[in-house]
């Protein structure tokens, strides 16, 4: 659309304001992280690398990011499973409870994840009465990652069409040799993008994750619950946030190559 | 879970399970992952083969709940978990012969409410420490020595008043009521009858509007008072200490007394590794390792012993260590139950879970 | 086209017949069963998402039926109303349940509102490389925890924080901790889930149609009112979708910011956390369900489910 | 284009989308090795028959023969036939090469060898220097060569195209007829060409079938089609035609029912070119259109209907007065096709 | 075709993308009431022209004024012409009704007022039923008339359209051009028209533009275009010729330089019918195309070039020998159009 120069204008001064704000907080962490104050007050009274030292030696935190990368790439990887065979499922064939199946794929997002929670924490525990550990952790957690790649997988498909894969039935594959061959290779970089979601949510996530670990695991994030009340410790938080987010930029950064890159082969 | 049927104490020690499985609050059990220097568990390991898994809870609520999956063999609990822990028949009675440390323990602490049923000891102390008031000294002038500053004359720190957020907390008001409403007629802050906690209930409603924010972990609290969006309420004297140099915040034992804690190691009833559970108790509590832990922490240690064996030579003067005078003054938080602890049998006491409803609707 | 002429109207080489592998013959028998077809790709996720999920969902609605001895904080199975009739009729639920939804609400609009015009940015000005960077941009601070996000809230909220330094030239005031500071916090934390969604909806709005409706006379008003609001409805309700439910079950950023407040979310964590009362926490986890439940039924029309 | 058994019988083919019957009772046989047209407006059924070939959809009743054997049931990558997909359907993450030896490496073929066949195939397309591009960086008529190219690898007896020539540009489509053409003669196999272009399957077809609402309308040559349409809706669809219903044909032409003549058989008679006709009309010229190599003029006769007349603009065309002149036409009675038997007068 | 003022004038127009001059340096002056055609290649920027005139995009340098005021910095919705788009563009949310009222809503006319305009707009293209349905609804001819109803239904000096009947299947087309004429007629506005299809420009058109890399290569009336091309280029893309170059000219023809005659302006000589021509020439009969009102003929000349003669099949048609037959060729001097000077023989 073409847009009056004060509008693009307006409209790019909002965005900049408005990552000013995204990055303001932190900007926060990321100061923090060198500040000698040990409780993260503001402004930092002195500047310090003792945390960065800290953090780096810290088996602690190593072992929970370690336990995170574990919980989340397993159920990322379940969930990218479940959620490709779901949505071949759901796009590919026409059959009643379609509708009811995608709302089922949703809930487990839409509701809020205390509810989640303490079902699942409730369901494993006298339900069936199997022991927390890193196992029903990483089933919770794929529960939920299920839908991001879901949709992520289903709309791929839907604007891919059935032709490519008529067009490798034609010249005689049969069903495996098409996924393997033609529908995989057009779906992975939705399943890159989708799979990254999950990940990022199963990275981040702690309301299901109290409820559902079992008593040796230790994610991140409650590792870090645990270190913000620990002395001496939140400082050394900062840096693990600072480094996640440095570090991102990586996977990020492919997902938006390869997509870039199908825009333009599309 | 477990059975409601008090389980019998252990009369001899067995061989080694190899891991025993911790609960305690943060900072109890440290093995040095989080920060290298601070490691009392790995001497443990050394010495015992017996490797330790910990998890940390953040409330006694929460510990009472995770003690319920049967995963832990051993917890370290505030008074405000440890009888509902007996109770539930969580906990198992802990025989003190087998534990050689027991004898160094401060007399004042043994065989208290918190700790023992009925003459039958369920845990080893291991620090304890006192529900302070907390001021700013620039804000709060002159400097307080009473709790009425956070009650009846909150109003002047509107918006900046914190209090603890734990149905426990409620007995802080009726420690207050027992001094300027002795009418009431409240013996033990933990005892109340409905009318009793309808009033700590009330005094309670009236600092709700004046409440700046509820603190449940102390990084909260330290941050609150050193940016002065806090300026008074109850604390811990580890808060006090972790403010950064140079914050005008005081620590005061007001006159009308205060609520503390005192927690106890206690061993699961159906633990899986009971003789490491008994030897980390015994561990736990001798001096060396008792200095370390209750230091870190932040509170008075239990074993008389300790004191020496501290970095900060003047910990145990700071915290008021063995001081039994000073000790008496406070009410160790106990878990409020039906039957009155005060001996009271023609009235029911308000239990926690009306502790846990009304804190509820206090906060609102 | 000019063939080859060297090349022999013979065929140039033997093609091989299809092969009769084990493979080869379960592809002929599955393209025979469609039903067949389909039962092996649902039956493991619905086995996972039923068992799993919607079980462990009843379960919990069944144990509201239930009670719970408040000493030994044992669940007995009883069936009582109870904890329905309770979670119905106390005013503290209703209080609670109105403040959460008003915080949810409000952080969806507001996330709604700065999501739409960096999103229209995004997708319909910035060049194709500044897109990119943007998206990134966007993501990034996902990586950093949540908690730590909004612990840096609480600092840059507090009493002489950042914020209070930016805003105090113009004679502003930190808004202190309390709903506002929550409702910012969230807003902050939800802010990229809403913006991906509408970015993806703007971008599959044709140009096409932006230069129709400027050629039919519509200013730049009327045709994001008329023709690029209604587009990307679906878009903004899939968005909303996240920031909403997220923010209905949140209790940890109104602990830490949210001064003396509570939410559904507290309760819940409350009553199964410190008072082990999982049945009346169940109780009380029905009201989120049963919102976003009404939710969800009314924008299902929207197609919005389809494009989270 | 011998054989006894035909390369493809379909006998009594139906589908139904729904309510809908897409392809309503097809009865047909395609000769080995002819040129094979299906012609007809958009939704006549074209598309659905030739995905009922290719396999890719199950007929609702009746049966597919290839070469006197059933593949009702058979699936698509089970059936000795190939599609030229409209969109070309080529893999995009694949390389011209790969994709035209996709086909052989689902067969095994080994990889050596596989695309030593593709690139004979690319050269027959004349893209053997396009082997490394990906399908993205070709041109339309490219592509369109490229899926040739995939589909005839493999050797089938039949191919399938799917409007091949759609979406190009009217001048790439008349290239690409031609070589389409040559490409059959020289490989020698069946090609069922779908289009909606009539004169694309007039200039291309050995046999045509011109389909209308999932029924074959007609079925024969070019020449028979267009000279000889069956029904008043074969003459519309192919052609311009000039249709008289029973009373206009009465009053014209001296015959019952409906009638049709083609607007080139029907010529402007001036004094200059008095040419010979068998029959004449007067009427005024409503119309000039000029088509470059031809003129279309169309006339209102007096005996109230229009015609239109097809004149080509040659080295001897006389120029015709301009609109509103008053003119003759006339035509031969050979060139007058009944296209309804004549109507029985029941009445009294 | 009157006023001092032309409906549109372009100065100088030009449009870079990067280093590609999509419109190069055009002149146009474009009268009022005209149907203008704009025809040429794939990519020869005639999209970018109407972008321009419409102001989707910023000219590089140069001007556009509509009647005689300069518009070139003006916003879409702050000019007077209207666009038909070839992907039609219609408001998927919107119904048809919706669609047709835009421009009237935005321009803030009350909702009965608009939507009776919209009705009577939406008569006019005889899709008076079909207010309430969603444009998904509808099929790409219904469709293509919603774009022209709600682009005529503000009134617009200019309308602008971008191959409207691309996406239609042939019969349509041929309907829909119809019906296109008669919509400019009884508006009377000028239409601007795009397309490559030269057969739809040289039917419809007053004038053509013929586009080639972002210039004009020629700018006339259809006949001019059709029958005195300008340049070889010309000569090819509109309709079929034959050209020949100077050697063949000189043997030929007798003429020098590069020189084309259209097919249909060769007959072939028969015993017969032994027309007049001035020139003619012999050679062998290499093909034979029947495309259902004509016969394409290719004869391979033995003066070693190849033409193609274009016979009507009319009343009077004499069927031709079939392939391989020798034949002669003939045509006249007025025929053969110059498309270069003569080169200039500097050689001694
Ligand atoms: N998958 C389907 N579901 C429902 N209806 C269908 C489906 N495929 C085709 N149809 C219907 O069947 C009829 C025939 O469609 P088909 O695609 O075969 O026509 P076509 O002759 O190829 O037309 P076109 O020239 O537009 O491609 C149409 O009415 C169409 O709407
Ligand atoms: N937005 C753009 N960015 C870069 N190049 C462009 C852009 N739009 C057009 N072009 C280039 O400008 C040239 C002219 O394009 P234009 O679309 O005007 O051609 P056209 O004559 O309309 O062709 P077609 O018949 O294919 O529509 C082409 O080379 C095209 O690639
Ligand atoms: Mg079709
Ligand atoms: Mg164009």
């Amino acid at each position: 659309m073409r847009l009056s120069r004060p509008a693009r204008g307006l409209l790019a001064a909002i965005t900049a304001v408005v990552l000013a704000l995204i990055y303001l907080p932190l900007l926060v962490v990321f100061v923090n992280s060198f500040s000698t104050s040990q409780n993260l007050t503001w402004p930092p009274p002195g500047f310090t690398l003792e945390w960065w030292a800290k953090a780096f030696q810290s088996e602690g935190a190593l072992d929970a990011v370690l336990t995170s990368l574990q919980v989340a790439l397993a159920s990322t990887a379940i969930a990218l499973v479940l959620g490709t065979l779901i949505s071949i499922g759901l796009q590919r064939f026409e059959f009643f409870g379609r509708d009811a199946i995608s709302l089922l794929v949703i809930l487990p997002i839409a509701l809020p994840g205390i509810v989640t929670g303490i079902a699942l924490n409730n369901a494993f525990r006298t339900g069936l009465g199997v022991q927390l550990s890193i196992l029903t952790l990483i089933i919770a957690h794929a529960t939920f990652c299920i839908v991001t790649v879901f949709n992520n997988v289903i709309a791929r498909l839907r604007r891919l069409g059935t032709s490519l894969e008529d067009a490798s039935s034609d010249l005689g594959a049969g069903i495996w040799t098409t996924f393997r061959l033609v529908t995989f290779p057009q779906l992975r970089s939705a399943l890159f993008a989708g799979g990254l979601l999950a990940f990022a949510l199963s990275f981040d996530e702690i309301i299901v994750t109290t409820f559902t670990a079992g008593s040796g695991v230790k994610t991140l994030p409650l590792w870090i619950l645990d270190n913000l009340f620990r002395p001496n410790q939140a400082p050394v938080v900062n840096v693990i946030a600072v480094v996640l987010v440095l570090v991102s930029i990586l996977p990020i950064y492919f997902a938006q190559r390869i997509a870039g890159a199908e825009k333009i082969v599309r | 879970g477990g059975t409601t049927e008090p389980t019998e104490a252990q009369t001899a020690l067995g061989a080694m399970e190899g891991s025993v499985s911790l609960l305690a609050w943060p900072g109890y059990v440290e093995d040095g992952t989080n920060d290298p220097e601070v490691d009392w568990v790995s001497a443990f390991e050394d010495e015992t083969g017996c490797t330790v898994t910990s998890k940390t809870y953040g409330t006694s609520d929460e510990a009472f709940s995770l003690m319920k999956t049967g995963d832990y063999d051993v917890v370290a609990a505030s008074g405000d978990a440890s009888l509902r822990l007996v109770g539930a028949g969580d906990v198992a009675p802990v025989n003190t012969d087998l534990i050689p440390n027991y004898e160094g323990i401060f007399d004042f602490l043994k065989m208290q409410s918190w700790n023992s049923v009925d003459g039958v000891s369920y845990g080893i102390p291991h620090g304890y420490g006192a529900n302070l008031l907390m001021y700013n000294t620039e804000v709060v002038t002159p400097a307080p020595t009473s709790w009425d500053v956070v009650f009846d004359k909150s109003s002047a720190y509107k918006g900046a008043v914190t209090a603890y957020d734990s149905p426990i907390s409620l007995a802080d008001a009726a420690v207050y009521l027992m001094t300027h409403q002795p009418e009431l007629g409240i013996e033990n802050p933990y005892a109340l009858d409905e009318t009793q906690l309808a009033a700590s209930v009330q005094l309670f409603k009236d600092q709700r509007v004046n409440i700046g924010e509820y603190w449940s972990d102390y990084l909260k609290e330290v941050q609150a008072f050193e940016t002065g969006d806090t300026v008074v309420g109850t604390t811990w004297q580890v808060i006090r200490n972790s403010l950064a140099e140079g914050t005008p915040a005081e620590v005061v034992l007001p006159e009308e007394g205060a609520t503390g804690w005192s927690d106890t190691w206690m061993i699961a009833a159906n633990a899986k590794s009971p003789n490491c559970a008994y030897a980390w108790l015994d561990y736990i509590a001798s001096p060396e390792a008792n200095a370390q832990a209750t230091e870190y922490f932040g509170e008075a240690p239990s074993n008389a012993g300790a004191c020496d064996f501290t970095v900060n030579p003047d910990h145990c003067e700071i915290f008021h260590a063995g001081d039994a005078d000073y000790a008496a003054q406070i009410w160790y938080w106990s878990t409020p139950i039906a039957e009155c602890l005060d001996g009271r049998t023609d009235v029911k006491c308000t239990d926690y879970s009306d502790w846990t409803t009304a804190w509820q609707e206090i906060k609102g | 086209m000019t063939v080859d002429a060297s090349a022999p109207p013979t065929r140039r080489a033997v093609v091989p017949p299809q092969r009769g592998n084990i493979a080869r013959r379960g592809s002929v028998f599955l393209s025979r069963h469609p039903r067949l077809r389909l039962s092996l790709l649902l039956s493991a996720p619905l086995f996972w998402l039923g068992l799993v999920y919607i079980a462990a969902l009843a379960a919990l609605l069944i144990t509201a039926l239930w009670t719970v001895d408040s000493f030994t904080g044992q669940i007995s199975q009883t069936w009582t109303l109870d904890n329905i009739v309770a979670v119905l009729t106390g005013s503290l639920y209703q209080t609670v349940t109105l403040r959460t939804v008003g915080v949810a609400l409000l952080v969806t609009i507001i996330d709604i509102v700065i999501a739409l015009p960096i999103a229209f940015y995004m997708a319909k000005v910035a060049s194709p490389r500044a897109q990119r960077i943007l998206v990134i941009a966007i993501l990034m601070p996902l990586w950093a925890s949540y908690l730590v996000k909004a612990y840096a809230w609480r600092s840059v909220l507090s009493q002489g924080g950042i914020f209070e330094w930016l805003v105090s030239p113009f004679g502003g005031h930190s808004p202190g901790y309390g709903l506002p500071a929550t409702i910012i916090t969230l807003s902050y934390l939800w802010l990229p889930y809403v913006i991906l969604p509408i970015y993806a909806g703007l971008e599959r709005v044709p140009d096409s149609l932006l230069e129709a409706s400027a050629d039919l006379g519509g200013g730049t008003w009327s045709t994001l009112r008329l023709v690029v609001l209604p587009m990307i409805w679906p878009a903004i309700i899939a968005g909303s979708i996240f920031s909403f439910s997220l923010s209905l079950g949140d209790y940890i950023t109104v602990n830490i910011v949210g001064g003396a407040n509570q939410m559904l979310g507290n309760l819940v964590y409350t009553n199964v956390g410190a008072a082990n009362n999982l049945p009346l926490a169940a109780a009380i986890a029905f009201i989120p369900i049963l919102i976003i439940f009404a939710y969800l039924a009314a924008v299902r029309r929207t197609g919005a489910l389809n494009n989270l | 284009m011998t054989g006894a058994q035909p390369a493809i019988r379909l006998t009594g083919l139906t589908k139904s989308f729904g309510s809908i019957n897409a392809v309503d009772g097809v009865d047909l046989d395609i000769v080995e090795g002819e040129f094979f047209s299906m012609l007809g407006p958009s939704g006549s059924g074209k598309t659905t028959v030739l995905r009922l070939i290719a396999g890719f959809e199950q007929p609702t009743s009746g049966s597919i023969a290839l070469r006197g054997q059933d593949v009702t049931d058979r699936a698509p990558f089970d059936r000795d036939v190939n599609t030229v997909f409209q969109d070309y359907a080529l893999f995009p993450h694949m390389s011209v090469l790969d994709n035209v030896a996709y086909g052989l490496r689902v067969r095994g073929v080994a990889k050596r060898a596989r695309h030593e066949q593709a690139r004979a195939a690319l050269d027959t397309v004349r893209l053997g220097g396009f082997a490394d591009r990906k399908p993205s960086q070709l041109s339309g008529g490219q592509r369109q060569r490229v899926a040739l190219a995939r589909a005839t690898v493999v050797q089938p007896k039949v191919l399938l195209l799917d409007e091949p020539l759609g979406a190009l540009d009217l001048k790439l489509r008349e290239q690409m007829q031609v070589e389409l053409k040559e490409l059959q003669r020289s490989l020698g196999i069946t090609f069922i060409f779908v289009t909606h272009d009539q004169q694309e399957a007039l200039t291309l077809s050995d046999r045509i079938a011109v389909f209308n609402e999932g029924r074959i309308e007609q079925l024969g040559t070019p020449a028979e089609i267009y000279e000889r349409p069956a029904s008043p809706f074969v003459a519309a669809f192919v052609g311009t035609s000039n249709i008289f219903d029973d009373n206009i044909s009465q009053a014209l032409l001296g015959r019952s029912g409906t009638n049709s003549v083609r607007p080139e058989k029907i010529s402007i008679i001036t004094e200059n070119l008095p040419l010979v006709a068998d029959r004449a009309a007067t009427g005024v010229l409503a119309e000039v259109i000029y088509v470059g190599s031809s003129t279309q003029l169309i006339v209102d006769l007096d005996a109230g209907t229009r015609v239109v007349v097809l004149e080509q603009n040659d080295a001897h065309r006389v120029t015709t007065n301009g609109r509103g002149a008053r003119v003759t036409v006339g035509w031969n009675d050979s060139d007058i096709v009944a296209l309804t038997a004549p109507a029985l007068t029941s009445r009294p």
